[in-house]
């Protein structure tokens, strides 16, 4: 049988750097195609290619047995069949959920698109994806992961025979996740195809069929799943072993021995976000939030920097303090690496050295604010920087936009380091990360926590919190229901309180998750649960959590 | 039921905080003259605001896209002048010169368009340059005020016509025909570019035609502001459309129209014209020194929009 | 290898393209169009550039933060008119010349607290303050404005350093003075953060509020400095002066290669800029056209330039 | 028609009514120093108007350079009920339906300087083809019919500067040997003007003249030759104080002008005209005031060196000159 997409031999530079060498892969019917690579192997830009938002140098791409044309646009891909839910989000935040399922097709009577159409048609397919939304809302008042599967369902109503998943899941937790799978699977069992992207191994061995490795812009290897695992795809990615992803956690038991926290929240409540929540920040300690997506979570760390309004103590070193602003938060060496690093970690169109040097400015031109900055220091301490978490540009003077993501992420969190935090505060710090870099990350996080910082972690991945935190805490509705450590810290209690929303009593036989390395059992355990529990019952943070 | 009407107040905090702004206005208005009500007032008042409600509506569909227009007084001036010229050379046919005004405006509006879809420049920075490229075709084409319109067109216009407030009737069938626009995909997907620009590219939408074509619609609008001045002075003058780019850019964000696009509604605009049409009519009648009333109008102006942004926050948050 | 990224990087610049198609006009200018060739000529360009210059450059760190002034030409027109009076009345030159001043960065400060504390557009509130301004003038003035010589401001406007017009070397002091905020120090730095992302300047630290103080006021001030020399060169003030500053310097600023959009752009641009635009208006003006045939090709001249090097790059 | 019946109605019946009269003054601007001085002189006249009761109040309207707001002020004059509105128009056209629409309320309208086209108002105003043609033939006259000479005008499409240029160019067709070098538009503003003089200039040093038909413009001009020692060529003047002193200064050096007037008594004088218009006098439908000339010789009777460059020096006009030219 034919295939359904085949690329071929197709090459991509932008301005001179060459991002896709004569990559090739096809895509047969009813098949599931991931594809893999680190942060930057042009995955994203050959997806590009597809759905027509570039055009390629050379090499072609052929659906549906016949060369796309010249003029393949996003527009020509969906009216063939093609649906994208890309990278980056594409949805309108000032229009409703209706509005953005069906997002340049509206369908409409007699030349008019009705509302109450809109809704009646939007149900099905947000109710395919596993979004209980009313359609009406604004698409900007949902927590990202439930924009993610909005995306989802935009890119179903175009009833692809082809749909391209670029990361969408980064944003997810484990039950939408499985959500995703199931249409996945659906999609595969009617003699659709699917291309994935993601950066959770655990998700890629879930579904797909084949896996093609990308590295560097050229294709690797293609690979059946049934004929390789974990450790051979992050080979083929990285081009080397990848041995312990976590590192060793802190050696002292709180309990046993404990050591003051360096920052205390009390009662900490955000207005419709969260409630009462208690948090001790310990030095040289990394506390995860975990929870169900939305539950609090992004706004305690906000709260924490002072960006969202807030009430409750916080106590620093057992001082009362004030955060009521992020400059408040700096003063008292708290930093953050927010959720959303292209509107508030980074500045996409400065270069990589004013990115990192930002923060410091008070250090590179400390007498006030006209002093001027000093060129050699920065130049230090920007090399310095770049060389610490090997941030990979061609030079300081790069764009941030033109990082890969992962880069982009690298240059979030360094920008901290040279202020001499004392408090971290990291949203989701691995979303969209390869595998490489992940663990690059989880050891720097470690190393720092080792050297006295306090860290705080929200994370969607529930492997993740296990292994990198020494305790967790899992909110469900804003509160705190369970907190986890040492041994009663397992992917198996975690899912459970984050979807049950209470404390499980103890654990009769904690399951051996380091023995699944793909986390595939994680996976399915969720969709279990999602399955047994009552929609009604779940928390529906829609409307529930506001955007500052 | 109840959660109903909270939800769409929540939506409309900022255009009822207007719609009592303007009753207050109203009232006080009412105190001054007493026939506030009564049809002749009416149609008055509506001859006068006609041109700057249509201006604003031009304004507003430019800044759904994110945009903003600079040129939107040099265009109004141009298919003032079109109108008003072709009038005089004795044509006699009222429609074709508002046909042809009509188009030359669509036409300024498609370029300014044109220009912001596909040379990548910021729609501040076209239509800054604009301005002064329609201000001289306006130049001209009428190089200095006269023209003419036909007498009894602006009799009814003015006066009304059988009793009825044309003019009112002009902007109810405007604001109608955009309603209905604002049900099309045309209108949706106006809304759609102007919210995110890319992502609606990305999901297939034509945006570069989606932004000529709002440009063109905001020059149709703009062309109907013109001739509405047109037929309310009776002539033409190159000159006096320059104030309404600014005035335009007030009512709109009056109206609750964002500066980064995809955000507000046509009646919030309506409102916003119209109370800034009410509120300097009223400082006419308080009898203010003409010295004080730009200091006024200027704190006016800071003080609702302070307000609310103010107001606005707090319901949000 | 070091010479072609320094090359590809100067290709890259706008403010070098402002400066280059500012030399290729004026060579234009010389070559082809009549009596661009004398000294005198030259002088007198650069004299009534400055006083545009002035004022752009104030813009320009507006601008650069994503902020945008249009009570300029108000604050040109109260230095002005706030100086000779005073200096006309009991309280002499340099008193005048502090008043004005003062007074000036007032409004800058007004502004800055509109945009940052209440929270209002920047367009509208410095419009709206430009508005106050007029109407505050009126009342101040009681409609009659003076004239006055203030012997340094006369000077300053109308004298040479050796064969140098004073303005124009003010102009470029005020620059330099510009530059070093703009691109050398800690302020500046803030300034480019602001105006590339809000939010994530937020996020990091950046002190909005005392940033848009600072630009706001320097803008302020060196439209109230414009306005100083304006005074000088012509002896005389009125309310109306400022106003054909108001979206010259703004566009003097997009020529110059600034971005609208903030973040991005060199302050010396803007000195291209507004030679750029000063020199387009004289070459215009020396064409025999109707004034609306001269708009239209002004117009046609602006959008072709920033076609050539200002397009904002998308995605 | 029926509209002016019930005009002629209205004044007859109120032939004695002037009295206790409610006055409003509509300008297109109030800033320059040119309309200050003018509301100053008409107040002192309503002060007068006043003690002999015919004049209860007197308000003025700034629209600040927006016609539509005119037109608003208009309307709002007319539904207060005033019994005079005068108006200084800021188009020639578009306030017109509003001002008819006064007069066919019963309303006095008197318009001055800047006249809307309209003829069912009075207007008292100077004849601005006149101005031009006054000042283009002095320097024809002065440059004998030869030369070549930069035109400066106010900004494009406005009718007051149109109409002056009309006049001129007019004069300046019989002589084909004045040859127009540049014709320049700037605001009524010596700063712009200077700008726009000098780029002119230093393209054509050789000019043996300048027409100019504002104060302002005037001043820019002579300002830029005096400061670049140049030959002070012929330039034709307004009675801008500023120019006026410069004039006089520089008369020595052998600078030679010719300036006229668009007199601040033109306000007064229509307040007179709509009050004797209501006492029943039958004032002409255009009073056309003559333009004062100011020459070389009578220039000391004009400037005034103690008052500020932005003013406007001019003797008031005698009362009697006042009532022949309103008909009484
Ligand atoms: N518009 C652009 N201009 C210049 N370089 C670009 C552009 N888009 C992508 N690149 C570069 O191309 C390379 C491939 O990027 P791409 O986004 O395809 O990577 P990816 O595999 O999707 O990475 P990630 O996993 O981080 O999403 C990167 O080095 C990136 O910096
Ligand atoms: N509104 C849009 N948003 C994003 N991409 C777009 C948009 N419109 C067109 N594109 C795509 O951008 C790419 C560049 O288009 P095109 O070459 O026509 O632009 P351009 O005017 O040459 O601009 P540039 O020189 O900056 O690339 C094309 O692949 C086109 O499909
Ligand atoms: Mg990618
Ligand atoms: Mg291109």
């Amino acid at each position: 049988m034919a295939p359904l997409l085949s690329v071929e031999q197709v090459s991509k530079s932008f301005a001179g750097n060459q991002v896709l060498k004569e990559v090739s892969f096809t895509v047969e019917p009813g098949e599931v195609l991931a594809l893999v690579g680190e942060n930057g192997a042009g995955k994203s830009t050959v997806l590009s290619l597809v759905t027509g938002l570039l055009a390629p140098d050379s090499g072609r791409v052929v659906h549906d047995g016949a060369p796309v044309p010249r003029a393949w646009s996003p527009h020509r891909a969906r009216a063939a069949g093609i649906g994208s839910v890309h990278q980056e989000l594409s949805l309108n935040p000032h229009q409703s959920v209706a509005e953005n399922v069906f997002l340049g097709a509206w369908p409409s009577r007699r030349g008019l698109v009705r509302t109450r159409d809109l809704v009646a048609r939007a149900r099905p397919l947000l109710e395919r994806v596993g979004l209980d939304v009313d359609p009406r809302t604004r698409a900007g008042r949902l927590p990202l992961g439930r924009q993610q599967l909005v995306e989802l369902a935009k890119a179903l109503a175009g009833e692809p025979r082809l749909l391209i998943l670029d990361e969408a899941t980064s944003a997810l937790d484990e039950d939408q996740v499985g959500a995703v799978f199931r249409v996945v699977r659906e999609l595969r069992d009617q003699g659709g195809s699917v291309i994935l992207v993601s950066h959770r191994m655990a998700e890629l061995f879930a579904v797909s069929d084949r896996l093609t490795v990308l590295k560097d812009g050229a294709v690797m290897a293609t690979r059946e799943r049934e004929r390789t695992d974990h450790d051979d795809i992050v080979r083929l990615m990285v081009g080397r072993e990848l041995s312990d992803l976590f590192p060793e956690k802190a050696a002292a038991d709180p309990v046993a021995d404990p050591v003051a926290p360096l920052l205390q929240a009390r009662d900490l409540t955000v207005p419709r976000a969260c409630s009462s929540v208690d948090l001790d920040l310990v030095p040289g300690r990394i506390l995860g939030l975990g929870g169900l997506q939305g539950q609090g979570q992004r706004e305690v760390l906000r709260a924490l920097f002072g960006l969202d309004r807030h009430t409750g103590q916080i106590t620093l070193d057992g001082r009362r303090v004030r955060l009521s602003s992020p400059r408040e938060a700096i003063r008292h060496r708290i930093a953050y690496v927010p959720e959303d690093r292209k509107t508030e970690g980074v500045h996409t169109a400065r270069s990589v050295r004013d990115n990192l040097a930002l923060p410091s400015l008070r250090t590179l031109a400390p007498a006030n604010r006209l002093t001027t900055v000093s060129r050699t220091a920065e130049t230090r301490l920007v090399a310095d920087l770049t060389d610490r978490l090997r941030i990979k540009a061609a030079s300081p003077a790069q764009e941030a936009r033109r990082l890969s993501g992962g880069n982009q992420q690298k240059v979030a969190l360094a920008k901290w380091l040279p202020t001499d935090p004392r408090v971290l505060l990291l949203a989701e710090p691995t979303r969209g990360i390869d595998i490489g870099t992940k663990r690059e990350i989880y050891h720097l996080l470690r190393r720092l926590a080792d050297d006295g910082l306090a860290v705080l972690v929200t994370s969607g991945d529930t492997m993740e919190l296990v292994g990198l935190c020494d305790e967790v805490a899992v909110l469900y509705e804003g509160r705190v229901v369970d907190r986890l450590t040492g041994s009663a810290l397992t992917e198996e209690r975690l899912v459970r309180a984050s979807v049950m929303g209470t404390a499980t009593e103890s654990d009769e036989q904690p399951e051996e998750q380091a023995d699944d390395p793909s986390g595939e059992k994680t996976v399915l355990l969720a969709e279990e649960l999602v399955n047994d529990i009552d929609d009604s019952d779940r928390p529906d943070p829609s409307g529930s959590v506001t955007h500052a | 039921m109840r959660e109903r009407i909270t939800v769409a107040a929540r939506g409309n905090t900022d255009l009822l905080g207007l719609l009592a702004l303007l009753l207050v206005l109203l009232v006080a208005y009412q105190h001054y003259d007493s026939s506030l009500l009564s049809p002749a007032t009416v149609t008055i008042l509506s001859a006068q605001f006609l041109p700057l409600i249509l201006a604003a509506a031009g304004q507003t569909t430019v800044m759904l896209l994110g945009g903003i227009d600079l040129s939107l007084g040099a265009v109004l001036g141009l298919a003032m002048a079109v109108f008003a010229t072709y009038e005089a050379r004795g044509a006699g046919d009222v429609v074709t010169a508002m046909a042809l005004a009509l188009c030359v405006a669509v036409a300024a509006g498609a370029v300014n368009g044109a220009l912001v879809a596909y040379a990548g420049l910021p729609p501040i920075v076209v239509t800054l340059a604009a301005s002064f490229l329609w201000g001289g075709v306006t130049l001209v084409v009428l190089p200095q005020p006269g023209g003419h319109v036909p007498a009894g067109l602006v009799e009814a216009y003015n006066n009304g016509w059988y009793g009825i407030a044309l003019p009112a009737v002009a902007v109810a069938v405007a604001l109608g025909l955009w309603k209905l626009l604002r049900t099309t995909r045309h209108g949706l997907a106006l809304y759609a570019v102007g919210g995110n620009e890319h992502g609606a590219y990305a999901s297939g939408l034509h945006t570069r035609g989606v932004k000529i074509g709002g440009y063109a619609l905001a020059g149709a609008f703009t062309g109907l502001a013109g001739i509405g001045l047109a037929i309310q002075t009776g002539s033409a003058d190159p000159t006096i459309g320059t104030p309404y780019t600014l005035n335009s850019i007030a009512a709109s964000v009056l109206g609750g129209i964002s500066f980064f696009g995809g955000v507000g509604r046509m009646r919030g605009t309506v409102l916003g014209a119209l109370v800034i049409g009410l509120l300097t009519n009223l400082l006419l009648f308080t009898g203010i020194s003409p010295f004080y009333q730009l200091v006024v109008q200027g704190v006016i102006l800071v003080v609702a929009l302070a307000l609310k942004t103010y107001l606005t926050r707090e319901a949000a948050e | 290898m070091s010479g072609l990224v320094s090359v590809a990087a100067l290709r890259g610049s706008r403010p070098v393209w402002a400066f280059g198609v500012l030399a290729v006009t004026w060579l234009a200018a010389i070559l082809f169009a009549h009596g661009f060739d004398s000294v005198a000529n030259f002088r007198y360009l650069v004299q009534t550039a400055s006083f545009l210059g002035i004022v752009a450059v104030g813009q320009t760190l507006v601008v650069m933060m994503s902020g945008i002034d249009l009570s300029v030409s108000g604050v040109v027109a109260l230095s002005a008119v706030v100086c000779a009076k005073v200096a006309s009345g009991t309280g002499g030159g340099a008193t005048g010349i502090t008043v004005a001043l003062l007074l000036s960065a007032l409004v800058g400060a007004v502004n800055a607290g509109g945009v940052v504390w209440l929270r209002v557009p920047p367009m509208v509130m410095t419009l709206a303050t430009g508005t106050i301004l007029s109407g505050a003038l009126l009342v101040y003035t009681n409609g009659s404005p003076s004239s006055a010589h203030v012997p340094l401001l006369d000077s300053l406007a109308n004298d040479r350093l050796l064969g140098v017009p004073w303005a124009f070397v003010l102009w470029l002091g005020v620059a330099a003075v510009a530059f070093w905020l703009l691109h050398l120090s800690r302020t500046g730095r803030y300034a480019f953060a602001l105006g590339a992302g809000h939010d994530a300047a937020r996020a990091s630290g950046v002190p909005l509020g005392a940033t848009a103080f600072t630009a706001y006021v320097s803008c302020a001030l060196l439209a109230g400095v414009a306005g100083l020399v304006l005074l000088g060169f012509t002896g005389t003030s009125s309310l109306t002066m400022g106003n054909p500053y108001q979206l010259l310097s703004i566009a003097s600023v997009v020529l110059g290669g600034t971005s609208i959009l903030g973040g991005r752009g060199h302050l010396l641009g803007t000195v291209g800029g507004a030679l750029l635009l000063t020199l387009l208006t004289a070459l215009l003006t020396s064409w025999n056209l109707s004034e609306g045939v001269r708009q239209v090709v002004l117009g046609i001249l602006i959008i072709g330039l920033l076609l050539v090097y200002a397009r904002e790059r998308r995605t | 028609n029926v509209q002016s019946d019930s005009d002629s109605a209205k004044s007859g019946e109120s032939a004695s009514a002037a009295k206790d009269l409610k006055v409003g003054w509509s300008t297109i601007y109030l800033t320059p120093s040119w309309m200050q001085q003018t509301l100053k002189m008409m107040q002192t006249d309503v002060t007068k108007l006043k003690a002999a009761g015919k004049v209860s109040s007197f308000k003025t309207f700034n629209a600040n350079g927006d016609t539509s707001q005119q037109i608003s002020q208009i309307r709002a004059m007319i539904q207060q009920k005033y019994d005079v509105i005068l108006v200084d128009a800021g188009s020639a056209t578009a306030l017109n339906p509003a001002l008819e629409q006064a007069v066919a309320a019963g309303i006095t309208v008197v318009a001055f300087d800047s006249l809307p086209t309209s003829k069912k108002v009075v207007r008292v105003g100077t004849d601005q083809k006149a101005w031009g043609s006054m000042m283009a033939e002095w320097l024809a006259k002065k440059l004998d019919g030869k030369g070549s000479i930069i035109a400066m005008n106010g900004p494009a499409g406005v009718a007051v500067s149109e109409d002056r240029w009309a006049g001129a160019e007019a004069v300046f067709k019989k002589y084909p040997n004045i040859k127009i070098v540049s014709n320049l538009h700037s605001e009524y503003n010596i700063a712009p003007a200077a700008q726009s003089f000098a780029s002119a200039y230093s393209a054509n040093p050789d000019i043996d003249g300048v027409f100019s038909q504002g104060g302002a413009l005037s001043a820019a001009a002579l300002q830029t030759l005096i400061k670049d020692d140049k030959k002070l060529v012929p330039i034709t003047g307004e009675n801008y104080n500023g120019f006026l002193k410069m004039w006089k200064s520089k008369q020595k050096d052998g600078f030679s002008s010719i300036a006229t007037a668009q007199p601040n008594y033109l306000g007064v004088i229509a307040l007179e005209a709509a009050v004797a218009k209501l006492e029943g006098v039958k004032v002409p439908q255009d009073v056309t005031v003559p333009l004062p000339e100011i020459t070389d010789d009578n220039l000391s009777e004009y400037v005034k060196t103690d008052q500020p460059d932005d003013s406007y020096p001019i003797n008031e006009l005698p009362q009697a000159q006042i009532d022949k030219l309103i008909g009484k």
